[in-house]
Order: structure tokens, then sequence, then C-alpha cells
């Protein structure tokens, strides 16, 4: 645990979380390396699935980067982020995941500051929550491959009986 | 509403008026205070700067003695007030701090995890939680005509103002013309009183006193109402030395806010604790609000 | 058949190399990651010679796919897309990663750097290989311009317009252009006269064959994007048929209700009922303020009407809605003065003789309430010591955290202006002095020289409450002197505030109609602070002037001239390229169940009644990709931004993930979730 | 031309799906005609050794419903698999999991409790508490049960599937279309779903207009119109993302579609075209009010979305009782601070 470095899927905005994190570059701003951006045009682009997927994937946590609401570029799609948001956050508690692992952020192109922020605290809660490993949920049972070893065996035995 | 109260040492003495009246106006509003169990003293100003740690594990000690079921304690007196929120903010912010205060607290079998308790001003706690509508229900004579001076003083509103500005506060000057009267307007409503400079220099605090009293009699108040023990005891009772040291003739009465809520709300002044003053304070009252004179000669 | 993929790292000098280990990034994406052919690394990958090794490389190994991981790619996106291009590769089959601002920058420990680098590379080799070749669109420009705003911003951006030959609609919500401008006696620090050398401009403006003004009016709606914007313009009703308004100024002579006027006297003096805010005004037709005109309010009077020599009243008239087409959008809204009620302790509104700035410039000007005479409230009394406090709102964290600016040199020229005509003495408070502009510095020396004092100090209250007897009947300027280190009391006579510079009340709502943001202060965002400072994030609208940020008049002169320029430049291409970025239906897969019908703010979305389909419309769509990701039945594309891309890039951003996160005994089931590893063993 | 071979096999499921192929009617008689059945242990008396004993591969079609809950479904399924030449996964459960998908909810601690605990039927007969024991020795010998899988497992998580026929159960024109399609060796490309391309609105004959949502019903609190689209009216019908082909049926009778035939083609997680087609059309931009339409109308969220879907999800299953049950379901470090 002491060494667990969290991966994180940061979903950011073309047009302000992603400038805010290029802002936060060119002011050599320090923050820890664990968010790994992946840039769409609009947070209303993130499908829900995406995040589904990364959580499958091995994921520790997704974080959705967009304009301040009021302020996207594209007039008013980062509603329907925070909307989308609110509806796949209360799914997901619903099956367990930790609410901290997923986090809807706003960030203009001049918060390079708050969003490097956003970005440690995230860190700091996902890295206190230890690793997800979603997958893992779904691991074979240890029993497994005794029980089918042993539905094999039966049936060789029972054919043997009536021959 | 339910609250636990620090009365502080002041409301004991010298300042009994004051937790006479805060008691009287809260029962009228509803407002129910627990005393804490076997408080003790908050310091006042000087602990902290000869021993922080020390200072504020004694006050820490009130704060975990607040009944679990209470989440919020009103003092009303101003460096109370300001003490136990302190220490509150200091635990919260200093993690190894709230430890060794902690540490402390143990040896008495005593624990306080900051944040768990609210510390309340008696003002904040009308104005905010009873509010304008409740307070004017209970006004019974309506202070027309007194012009009445609120002065806040330095400690309920610094550092930590709230949403009110530090430089000019207004939740008194709002809670008193619920009550009827006229809000002096003056311009040093929240400059300092003195403090204990009465006790170091008695020429600088002399100024800082006068400054008070002389903008205050510039605007053509009757009276100056305070919410702290300290400008009250300044205010009222260095007049007379502030008088002889300039040579003024100032003659204004210095009460807390909540004894003029009780002439407000038709209480009996001598339970508000009136007469206890030094520069007497009903004789002005009575001959202004309209209706007490003649209720007073009955 | 398999894409060819290849990469190349960026040093960035030390600036990635510093901090990554680009040789280990470049070897470990050659060996580990499929498809890739060519993986290097290069010193300035956006040199020539660096360009050069992707243009070889596509021609001689073949390459069907590049990434390059470097800097933001809002930097240098169009140079590799360029380089590819020239190459004869689709330039949206390139791919950049940011491993620059997003990696080296903002890491401490080299080899954490590295690994989320590699994970950037990986991402972006994975997506590249399910990118598509795309070819931009064009769209033609309208020649015509609106511009928005009749201060000295927009007039100068109307007027280089105009003059340039191409049609420009000026939009002024008061009854005359001019702006704040208008307002002012003297301009710093050549204290050229203001009126004298803005008039001619605003009637150049007015009399324009290509100019068509719409004063007294808001623009009400904006659709359309860059090249063909359509504008609704809201007209409101002036009262006073334009057309027939000669502007001979008789009916506001004989109107009989006077109004305290707040906008263009700042409070200091009086208008009438129907009136023309200034001599000068452009148009000349003046405006009932219905709110005040006693016919309007008690139904009685009609003075105007029956003194008007060409019926041009008219109490009937309602607002009206005008439809124009521009090509580009010029926005010079200006800004608007800080409320000095909201600092309590300087006593504004509270102590008669403190003043705000504009109320000072309206009582130096010559045709001001007093005539240009600094006089006392009471509209007599010269004053005999007069306080300036700069920074009133500015420069302070509880209201506004930026410098206004413009107030230093103001107060300079103010004090200026008390010396000439008064007696009193002046002194500046001031937190620090900025004179950074041409000639500024030597007026704040002459200042220095003509006698005014300068306190360093943030004031700390204006009081009357006098403590000696010399303060008795003043004003009481209490400041921390902070070159002498120690408290000063100073008795004034009057005392003037420098408040901020705000962005208008309803600079946001403008915004939202346009499509551009505003700063966290409030002020419109530019697309790049440095490179670009007057275009916006949407094509083909532009900021000039003090609604950018607070600045004086020659910047505000020169951002409507680089306005006009940019807009200028627009038209003479006469047509710009439209990114292939937007989204389309697959009418097969399409229910028409209408989800995404009110999703798209640009209306690009229209449903086919007959057919059952929706379908998106090219021109309109911006491609942000909502409706993309709305669509229940995975009929919408987005293109270059897919779910098949970005699923790849998830894949590839999380490859160490799946490497090491997920349970051997979950390998070999055939699921559809988590696909086999990306990369191959590293 | 010789018959082909058919084989039919049954899961964890309700049987519906059993019943389904006869609801056929007559066109049974035109399978028999074209298959001799191999092995259906619902309709005939094939025994588990005889299919063993068959080569691999000598199956023509096996119809496969249910998902993989126990040691004995996956060898069944990787049996079938094994002598199959086309093996379909027929219905919800075999395609996605469907209802005992949803069991996914809890593992097998969490069910056993439910039904050897806390049942009331079984309760009061089983004070001891016993539970199924995979081995239980006897004087006799050993006694054997299969395993009971924490996590059901659709049948392409278990082994590869040809083709999917959805639908809890499938409706017999689309079973008897997809027989067709095989006799006809008319099938589409391996890994497809036998069905429509586009989602139930397409053949639903409501009317629909744009659409905004202040709030979701539940289908007990309003009777919808029979004109309008279900969904404009609050009710969340899945008909928006789930795959057209049953004509519509529950809208037809003024019910919300639930979603049985899952998703539509390149879907990969039926929940969040769901959810994000509904969020997206909440009428409302405040953080607050956005919350509470949530989770006042979609208070099972889960069941709601992933109703049939769950065990084929991204996710699966749930994490509070995921894996070993013991472990997993451990309070989170915050949690336990909280």
């Amino acid at each position: 645990m002491e060494n667990f470095e969290p991966k994180i899927v940061g979903f950011l905005c073309n047009w302000c979380s992603y400038r805010a994190a290029d802002l936060a570059g060119s002011a050599r701003i320090k923050y820890p390396p664990n968010v790994r951006v992946i840039r769409v045009m609009c947070s209303g682009r993130v499908d829900p699935a995406f995040v589904l997927k990364a959580f499958s994937m091995g994921a520790d946590g997704v974080m959705v980067a967009g304009c301040h609401p009021g302020e996207c570029h594209y007039i008013e799609q980062n509603y329907k982020a925070m909307r989308r948001f609110y509806m796949l956050k209360q799914t997901l508690v619903a099956m367990g995941l930790e609410p901290q692992r997923f986090e809807l952020v706003w960030a203009s192109a001049a918060e390079g500051q708050q969003l490097a922020e956003a970005i440690e605290r995230m860190t700091d809660n996902v890295r206190r929550l230890g690793p997800l490993r979603w997958a893992e949920n779904w691991a074979d049972d240890p029993q497994r491959e005794e029980a089918l070893q042993h539905i094999v065996k039966e049936h060789e035995e029972a054919l043997e009986v009536i021959s | 509403m339910k609250y636990a109260y620090y009365p502080g040492c002041s409301l004991e003495c010298n300042a009994a008026a004051y937790d006479m009246s805060v008691r009287e106006v809260a029962d009228l509003l509803g407002i129910r205070l627990q005393e804490i169990d076997d408080w003790n003293c908050c310091g006042a100003t000087e602990y902290f700067s000869q021993d922080e740690l020390t200072a504020t594990a004694v006050i820490a000690r009130n704060l975990a003695l607040v009944d679990p079921q209470l989440k919020q304690v009103v003092a009303p007196c101003a460096a109370c007030y300001l003490n136990l929120k302190k220490t509150d903010r200091l635990m919260a912010e200093h993690a190894d701090f709230n430890q060794k205060v902690n540490e402390a607290l143990a040896a008495g079998g005593l624990h306080y995890r900051p944040g768990t308790v609210q510390v309340r001003h008696m003002l904040d706690v009308i104005c905010d939680d009873i509010g304008e509508a409740a307070v004017r229900d209970k006004v019974v004579k309506p202070l027309n005509g007194l012009r009445v001076a609120p002065y806040y003083g330095c400690q309920v509103v610094r550092p930590y103002p709230g949403d009110e500005n530090p430089e000019y506060p207004m939740k008194m000057d709002h809670l008193l013309s619920w009550l009827g009267a006229e809000v002096v307007d003056y311009p040093v409503k929240a400059h300092c009183c003195g403090g204990h400079m009465t006790q170091i220099s008695e020429p600088q605090a002399f100024e800082l006193i006068r400054r008070l009293l002389q903008s205050a009699q510039d605007y053509d108040a009757d009276l100056i109402v305070c919410m702290c023990p300290m400008c009250q005891l300044n205010l009222d009772g260095y007049q007379g030395r502030v008088n002889g040291y300039f040579n003024t003739e100032f003659k204004l009465p210095i009460v807390y806010f909540t004894q003029i809520m009780g002439i407000a709300f038709g209480l009996d002044p001598k339970k508000l604790g009136f007469g206890k003053e030094l520069v007497a304070a009903l004789p002005v009252v009575r001959a202004k609000v309209n209706g007490l004179a003649a209720q007073a000669a009955q | 058949m398999a894409e060819r993929v290849g990469i190349y790292v960026c040093h960035c000098g030390s600036n990635i190399a510093g901090m990554i280990d680009v040789e280990e990034v470049a070897r470990w994406a050659g060996q580990s990651i499929k498809d890739v052919v060519v993986s290097r690394d290069y010193k300035f990958m956006c040199s020539s010679l660096g360009q050069k090794l992707i243009e070889d490389d596509i021609r001689e190994q073949g390459l069907t796919r590049v990434v390059v991981a470097a800097c933001s790619p809002h930097l240098h996106e169009k140079t590799f897309r360029r380089a590819c291009q020239n190459a004869g590769l689709n330039q949206y089959l390139c791919q950049m990663t940011n491993i620059r601002e997003h990696v080296s920058w903002v890491s401490t420990d080299r080899q954490k750097a590295t690994e989320k680098a590699k994970a950037l590379v990986a991402a972006a080799a994975e997506r590249v290989k399910h990118q598509r070749p795309l070819e931009q669109g064009f769209v033609k420009v309208n020649p015509a311009t609106l511009v928005i705003g009749g201060g000295i911003a927009g007039l100068q951006a109307t007027l280089e317009l105009a003059d340039a030959g191409y049609p420009v609609y000026l939009v002024e919500r008061e009854p005359s252009i001019g702006g704040h401008m208008a307002q002012f006696d003297k301009t710093f620090p050549t204290l050229d006269c203001s009126a004298c050398i803005l008039t001619p401009k605003m009637s150049e403006v007015g009399q324009h064959e290509n100019v068509k003004m719409f004063t007294y009016a808001e623009v009400e709606e904006v659709s359309g994007s860059v090249g063909c914007f359509k504008v609704k313009i809201r007209q409101k009703a002036r009262h006073v048929i334009f057309e027939k308004c000669t502007g001979c100024g008789i009916c506001v002579e004989k109107c009989p209700r006077k109004v305290v006027d707040n906008v263009f006297e700042a409070g200091m003096g009086y208008r009438k009922a129907i009136y023309t805010p200034f001599p000068q005004a452009v148009p000349r037709t003046p405006v009932i303020d219905t709110a005040n005109c006693t016919w309007f309010t008690r139904g009685k009077c009609q003075v105007c009407s029956k003194v008007c020599p060409t019926q041009a009243i008219d109490y009937d008239q309602k607002d009206e809605i005008i439809q124009i087409e521009v090509g580009n959008i010029i926005v010079a809204t200006g800004w608007k003065l800080f409320d000095c009620t909201r600092i309590p302790q300087y006593g504004y509104g509270r102590l008669a003789n403190v003043f705000t700035n504009m109320e000072f410039e309206r009582m130096c000007n010559a045709a001001g309430p007093t005539g240009g005479k600094i006089v006392l409230r009471d509209g007599k009394t010269e004053p005999r010591r007069i306080a300036i406090i700069h920074c009133v709102g500015s420069r302070d964290v509880r209201h506004n955290q930026y410098c206004s600016a413009v107030c230093c040199m103001a107060a300079l020229k103010f004090g200026h202006l008390v010396l000439e005509k008064t007696k009193a003495e002046v002194y500046s408070f001031y937190i620090d002095m900025r004179t950074p502009m041409k000639d500024y510095e030597e007026f704040y020396q002459r200042l220095l020289e003509e006698g005014m004092h300068f306190v360093r100090g943030k004031v700390a209250e204006v009081t009357d409450a006098a403590r000696l007897p010399d303060e008795q009947g003043s004003l009481i300027v209490q400041v921390e002197d902070t070159l002498l280190g120690t408290q000063r009391r100073i008795p004034v006579d009057m005392v003037v505030l420098m408040a901020a510079l705000e962005p208008q009340a309803d600079a946001k709502e403008l915004g939202l109609k346009l499509g551009i943001s505003c700063s966290m202060a409030g002020w419109y965002t530019e697309r790049h602070p440095k490179l670009d400072p007057v275009a916006t994030m949407t094509d083909g609208v532009f900021v000039a002037g003090a609604c950018q940020g607070p600045k004086d008049i020659p910047a505000s002169v020169a951002q409507g001239a680089a306005a006009a320029a940019r807009v200028a430049g627009m038209i003479t291409a006469g047509k710009v390229t439209i990114e292939p970025i937007i989204a389309s239906i697959d009418e097969q897969k399409c229910s028409g169940c209408r989800i995404c019908n009110n999703l798209c703010p640009y209306n690009a979305i229209e449903y086919d009644e007959e057919k059952g389909v929706s379908r998106v419309v090219a021109a309109m769509c911006k491609g942000c990709g909502t409706c993309v990701s709305a669509c229940p039945a995975n009929a919408i594309t987005g293109a270059h931004f897919s779910n098949e891309q970005i699923a790849a890039e998830l894949e590839g951003i999380l490859w160490d993930a799946i490497a090491d996160g997920r349970p051997a005994s979950a390998a070999p089931d055939g699921s559809k979730a988590p696909q086999s590893t990306p990369v191959g063993a590293a | 031309m010789s018959k082909g071979k058919l084989a039919l096999y049954w899961a964890a499921s309700c049987g519906g799906c059993e019943i389904a192929v006869l609801g056929i009617d007559e066109h049974i008689l035109d399978v028999a005609k074209a298959f001799d059945i191999v092995f259906w242990p619902c309709a005939t008396d094939g025994k588990v050794r005889d299919v063993e004993k068959m080569p691999d591969g000598s199956i023509d079609l096996c119809l496969f419903n249910g998902g993989i809950r126990t040691s004995e479904q996956e060898y069944m399924a990787q049996l079938m698999r094994r002598k199959s030449k086309v093996l379909v996964a027929f219905g919800s459960c075999a395609h996605e999991g469907c209802i005992p998908g949803l069991a996914n909810l809890y593992n097998r601690k969490a069910i056993f409790d439910t039904v050897y605990k806390e049942g009331s039927t079984t309760f009061p007969e089983n004070p001891q508490d016993h539970r199924p024991q995979p081995i239980t020795d006897v004087p006799e010998g050993k006694l054997s049960l299969p395993l009971f899988y924490d996590t059901l497992k659709t049948l392409d998580q278990t082994v590869e599937v040809d083709y999917y026929l959805p639908g809890c159960p499938p409706e017999a024109k689309n079973i008897w279309a997809a027989l067709v399609a095989v006799l006809e060796g008319k099938l589409p490309p391996k890994g497809s779903v036998i069905g429509l391309h586009t989602t139930v609105c397409d053949e639903c004959p409501r009317k629909r207009s744009e659409k905004k949502i202040k709030k979701f019903y539940r289908t007990w609190e309003i009777i919808p119109d029979e004109e309008n689209c279900l969904l404009e009216q609050g009710l969340v019908c899945c008909g928006i993302a789930t795959r057209a082909g049953c004509g519509a049926l529950c809208p037809q009778v003024n019910s919300p579609c639930i979603g049985c035939h899952g998703p539509n083609d390149g879907v990969e997680d039926y929940g969040a075209r769901l959810m994000s087609a509904l969020a997206s059309v909440i009428d409302s931009q405040d953080p607050e009010e956005i919350q509470r339409i949530i989770a006042e109308g979609i208070p099972d969220p889960v069941g709601t979305f992933y109703r049939f879907s769950l065990a084929a999800s991204y996710l699966r299953r749930s994490k509070a009782f995921g894996g070993d049950g013991a472990a997993a379901a451990q309070p989170t470090p915050l949690a336990a601070k909280a």
C-alpha cells in the first residue's frame, strides 16, 4: 500500500480544463503524475461507457473536467456532462464504488493552479482508498478448477460402472 | 432551540447585567441555554501570548465539556467567544497541536474533536437563528425616538468576521432597527476600546476611549450599546476618568444590546440589570422612548 | 492490413528530456507497441529538421499513422499535421500527445514522469490506428461585420472596417455613441481635450456610408457561426421617430421634467425626461425616458409632441427586432464602475464630500454640472485639501484582485487639474504607482514637481470623527505611511475614490449569446493572452477594449484597430476552413427516439418526420460530441473522437493497469470488457 | 440431404426459453423434419454421457439458454461448445445474464443466507443453518453437488459463442427466423446478434417529440396516455436503448419497455447508453435539483439500467460483495472512519 500509485484517467475538455493543464505546465506547477489525460472536445462528449470501461480495465479513479457551468465553449454542454455525472455516480455508488474515485471538476483555462490542486486532492483520496482492481471482483472461485475436475471424474466413473 | 451556554468570568461579576439580560431575552425568544457544567476561565487575552498550548488546552476543556447532544455553544463575552472559536480552529488546522491538546485533556478524562461544537456569539444567534420576524414580533415598547449607537469593538468581528464586513459590521444596526430605535451610523463602531491598555498606559487607553465617546456624541447618540464586557467597562467605568483627563463632559450611558432589547420587549429593567452601570441609562431611556416616561411615572 | 505507425518523441531541448527519459520512451514504444515500425527521439521535433524526419519516414518507411509526443497540441498540432500533409499523409492521421505541459513541466520524479509519458504515448498510438482521414470544409465569409459597443474601441474598429470599404453594423446600448471617453475632460498624459479628439470620430461614424448605426439598441440573439452569423437586434423604443427628427432640441428644451442623470453625469447633474445624453451626441435624436416622463407615468403633458416641428414624437412606438447577417462580430462592450458603497469605511454615500472618480471627471469637465469648477457637494465651496485614494476595489482580495490599470494615471491627471484650477493641496494615497506606458512616468515626475503630495499606503478609513482641534469639520484620511513607517491622519475637505473598472453587469449574458467565455473576474477571455489577444475561442468573434480587461484609451484604440484588421483579413480571404470534427447519424441505426433533438445548442440536429430519423446539419455542427455520447442507439458517430478511438486510447493509457491489475485467472475468458492487452509484453 | 443435429440446453434461467421454443407452433414439425434432436433434457430423454460420447463438432446447432452460475453449468457449456458447430446464446440469460445476473449485486454467501437462513420458508426447517456443500462424506462414499459461483457469467464469458438470439424470452417469430437462417445457410457474420439493428422506438407507434424530463415516475405512480412517448411522460422506458425486434410489445400495452433485448449493435454496455440518454434530457441546470430528480425518480439505478444486462456490463457485478465476499465486503478505510 505504501508504494501504491493510483492510475487515474482524466477526461479533459479541449477548451478549458485541457488548457488549464497546459497552463499548469507553463507555470511549472507541480502535481502528482497519477492523472493521465484523454482530451475530448467537450465534457459533454464523455460517455458513461468510457468511465465504466476505464474502471473495468484497471483505473483506480476517473476524473471528468470541463469548463465552469455557464462558461462552456459549447454554451451549455457541460450541464449535460454534469447531469450524466450525477446519474452515473449514483449507479456506481450503488455498485459499491467509493464516491471519491469518480469526480467532476470545473476548471477554466485560467485555472491551472485549481486543476493541479484538484488532481492532487483526488490522487490523495484515491491513494488512501487503495487499488481498485475491479476485475478481481469476478475472479474465478478458488475451488472452481477442482469442482470441474470432480465432474469430469464422476462422469468417467459413471461410464466405467455402466460399461 | 437549545444551545450550550458559556457565560465566562466577567458575566459572573462586573458584567452581571449582561448575563441577566441575556438569560431574560433568550428565555422570551425561546432560546434555551444550558450552562456548561463546571466550565472554567477562557484565559482572556493574556494567556495565549504566554503559553499557547496551555491556553488552548484550558479553553478546549470547556468545549470538551459541552453536552454531546448540543452542537453549538453561545458565548456572550467577545473575548470568550473569540478564544473558544480560535481554539477550535487551531485544533482543526494543526493536527499535531490537536494531538497535544487532547493529550492534556486526556489527563482529565476528556477528549475534544475539533469541529464538533460550533462557537456562536449571542448576537448571531438572535439575528440569524431567531431572525427579524420573531424579534419584531416580541417588541411591545418600540424604542422610537431613542438614538442608539451600536458599538461592535474588535473581537467579535476580527479575525473571524463571518459574513460581516469587519471594518463596518451591520448586524447590530439591523437588530436595533427591528426594535424601533434610531440607529446612529457613526464611523468608529468597530474601532478599539483600548482593551487592557488601561492597565498598561492610561493616556493611550483614554485617548482610544475618548474617540469613541466623542464620535458617538458628535452623532447625537443617546446611548451606546455594546456586546463585550471589556468594552462596557472601559467606556462606562473610565468615562469619568476620561472626562477628568481631557476636560470633557461626556455623559453617555453604556449598556449591553440585550439590555436594550429587554426594554423593547417590555421586560422589567431590574431583571435586565439596569442600575449596575455607572452612567445611569434608565433616565435617558425613559426620557427618550415615547410612552416609557409616562409609564415610569406611574 | 496492419497500420504502420511512426512514433516521434521530442526532447524539446531539456524541457522534456530533463524530466523524462525520452530515449527510453522511444525505445520502449518501438519494442512494445503493436504496429509501430519507427520510433525515434529528437532534440526539437518542431524544427524543420524534425519535421523533415517525419516526412522522410512517411515516404521511405510507408508510415500510415504518426504520433508526436511533444508539447501541447494547442501549440504545434498544426505544425505536425502540415508535415504529414506535405508527405502525402492525411493530416488527421497524425496524433499529438502532450508530454511537456502535462508531464515534464509538472513532475518532480523522473521515473514516474517517464512512466506517465509511456502511457500517453501508448494511448496516442492505440488511438491513431483507429483514426480516419478527414477533409476540411469551407464557408464563405459575409463581408458585413457587427460591432457591439460604441465606445472608443468599438468606434475605432468600426471606422477601420468602414474606411476599408466593408459594411459595419454598430450597436450601442445608450442613446448616443461615445462611451466613457465622452464623459472625460482631459486625457492623460497629454492632457488633450477628450471631447475634441473623440467627437470627430463620432460624427465620422455617424455619417459614414458604410456604417449602419443602432443606438439605444441591444443584441438580442446570435445564431450561426463564423462567416454567417444571424443576429437579432432589439431597437428599444425611442418614442422619437428617427427619420422625422431633425435634432433641433426644442423638445428637450421645453420638457418640464428634470431628472438626475446617473449615467452620463454620474449623478452629478440633471437631464430632461426627453434627452440626448450630451450636446455632441451622435445621433442627435433624443429618447424619452418612460420611467420619468410625466406622460408615461401620469398620463399628462405631451409638451414635446406639441412643440416638435416635424411631428417626430410617437408615444406608441414599440421595441423593434431587427435581423441582420454578418460574417464576423467585434465585441467592445467596455466596463462599469465599481460600486464604492461596497467599502463602507471609505464613507461613499455616507460622507457628502467623498466622490468617485467618475463624479470628479464630470466635475472637472467644462461642459459638466459645475462648469468645470472643483467644488464640494454644496456646489460652491472650493476645497483646500483634496485626497485621492487609489485602488478602491482593485488590488483587493475582498473585491477585485486585478489592477485596474488606468487609475494611477487618472489620479495624476486629477492632481494636475486640481493644481491648475484651484489653490488646493492634493494628496495621492497609493499602494504602488504604476506608470509603465509611453510618457507616463514623465507625467508622474511632472506632478512630483508640481507639488502633488504622495503618501504610500493603503487607506484604512475616511472618517469625520475628529480627534484634534484642526481636524474638526474635516474628513480625516487614516493611513499607514509605509515609507515613513507611521500612522498618519490627514484632514482634507474632499476625497476622490479611484474606483475600480469592473466588467459590465451583463457581460456573462452577452458572452453566452456569442459563445465566448469570461475569466473568473468576468472579463472576456481572449484566445491566447499573449499571441492572440483580440480573437476568442469562438471563430469569428473578436474582443476589443476594456471588455477584455481594464485598459486605457490608447490600448483600447489599438485593440479596436487590431480586431478590425483580423476581421478584414477574414473578409479578404473570403472563406474560412471548417474543422471536419463533426457528428453524423447512421440512419439505419437511428430509431427516431429524439433524445438528441434538443441537446444541440446550435440547433444542428433536425428530425425527419417522414423517415422517422434525426439528422445532423454538418455546417452547423461544432463537434462537441454531446449528442454522440447521448445516443442510446449508438447511431451517432463523432468524427475524430469516435467511441472506438477513445476506447482504444483508454486501452493504451491503462496498458500497465491492464497488465498488472487483472487477475490471471480472468484472462482466458472471451468476455467483452477487458480486451487482450493492447501492447506486447513489456 | 441428411438431417442436421440439434441440441438445446438449459443453464441458469427460468425455463421460459424452453417454452418459447414451443411458441413457434406447427413450425416445430418443420424443425423435426429438418433436425434430429440429439439432446434436449427438458423435452427428450437424452443423457449427458451420450453427448460426451459424440465426436467433437458433431452437433450442427446448439441453442443454449441460461447463464453460468455453477460448475456443472460451466462444464455443460464447455461440453456443448466442443460438440457443436454453431453455438447460439439463446435468450437474455445466455446473452447477457438477465434477471439471474442481477444476483451479481450479491455473492454466494449473501444468496445462501437469503435462501437457507433468512428465507421465511426455509428457516424453520433449517435451524442448524445447513448449507449446500460441494462434497459431503457419507458412509456410502462422497456425495457431490455442483459448486455455486460467486458471480454469474454469461455464456460468452465462459465459452466462445457464435450467435446471440436476444429476448426474455426470444419471440417465436424471431426463433423461427433464426432457425430458417440456419437451415438456409444465411447466417450473418459470426458474433452477431440475430435481429434488427435499431431500437424499439423504431417499432413503437407512439408520437415522439423533443424530450425534456423534470421528474421520473415509477409505473404505479401515473397512468400514461396511450398516444405519446412514455419517456416524455416521465416513465423510464428503455425502448430508446433496446434492440428492436419485439414489435414494441410492452409500449403497445401502455407499459414501458424494460430492455430485455439488450443493446443495439456496437454497444458494449447497455446501462451506459440508457444512463447517458436519460441524464442528457433532464430539464435542470441546478446540481441539487438534478441529484434530487435522479434520486427520487430512479431509486434503484442498477435494477433500472441493468435489469437484464448486469452480468454482461463492463463492471459485471457490485464491488461491496465482490469476489471472496467476506474480504471484499469489509468497509473501505474512509467509510470506516466516518
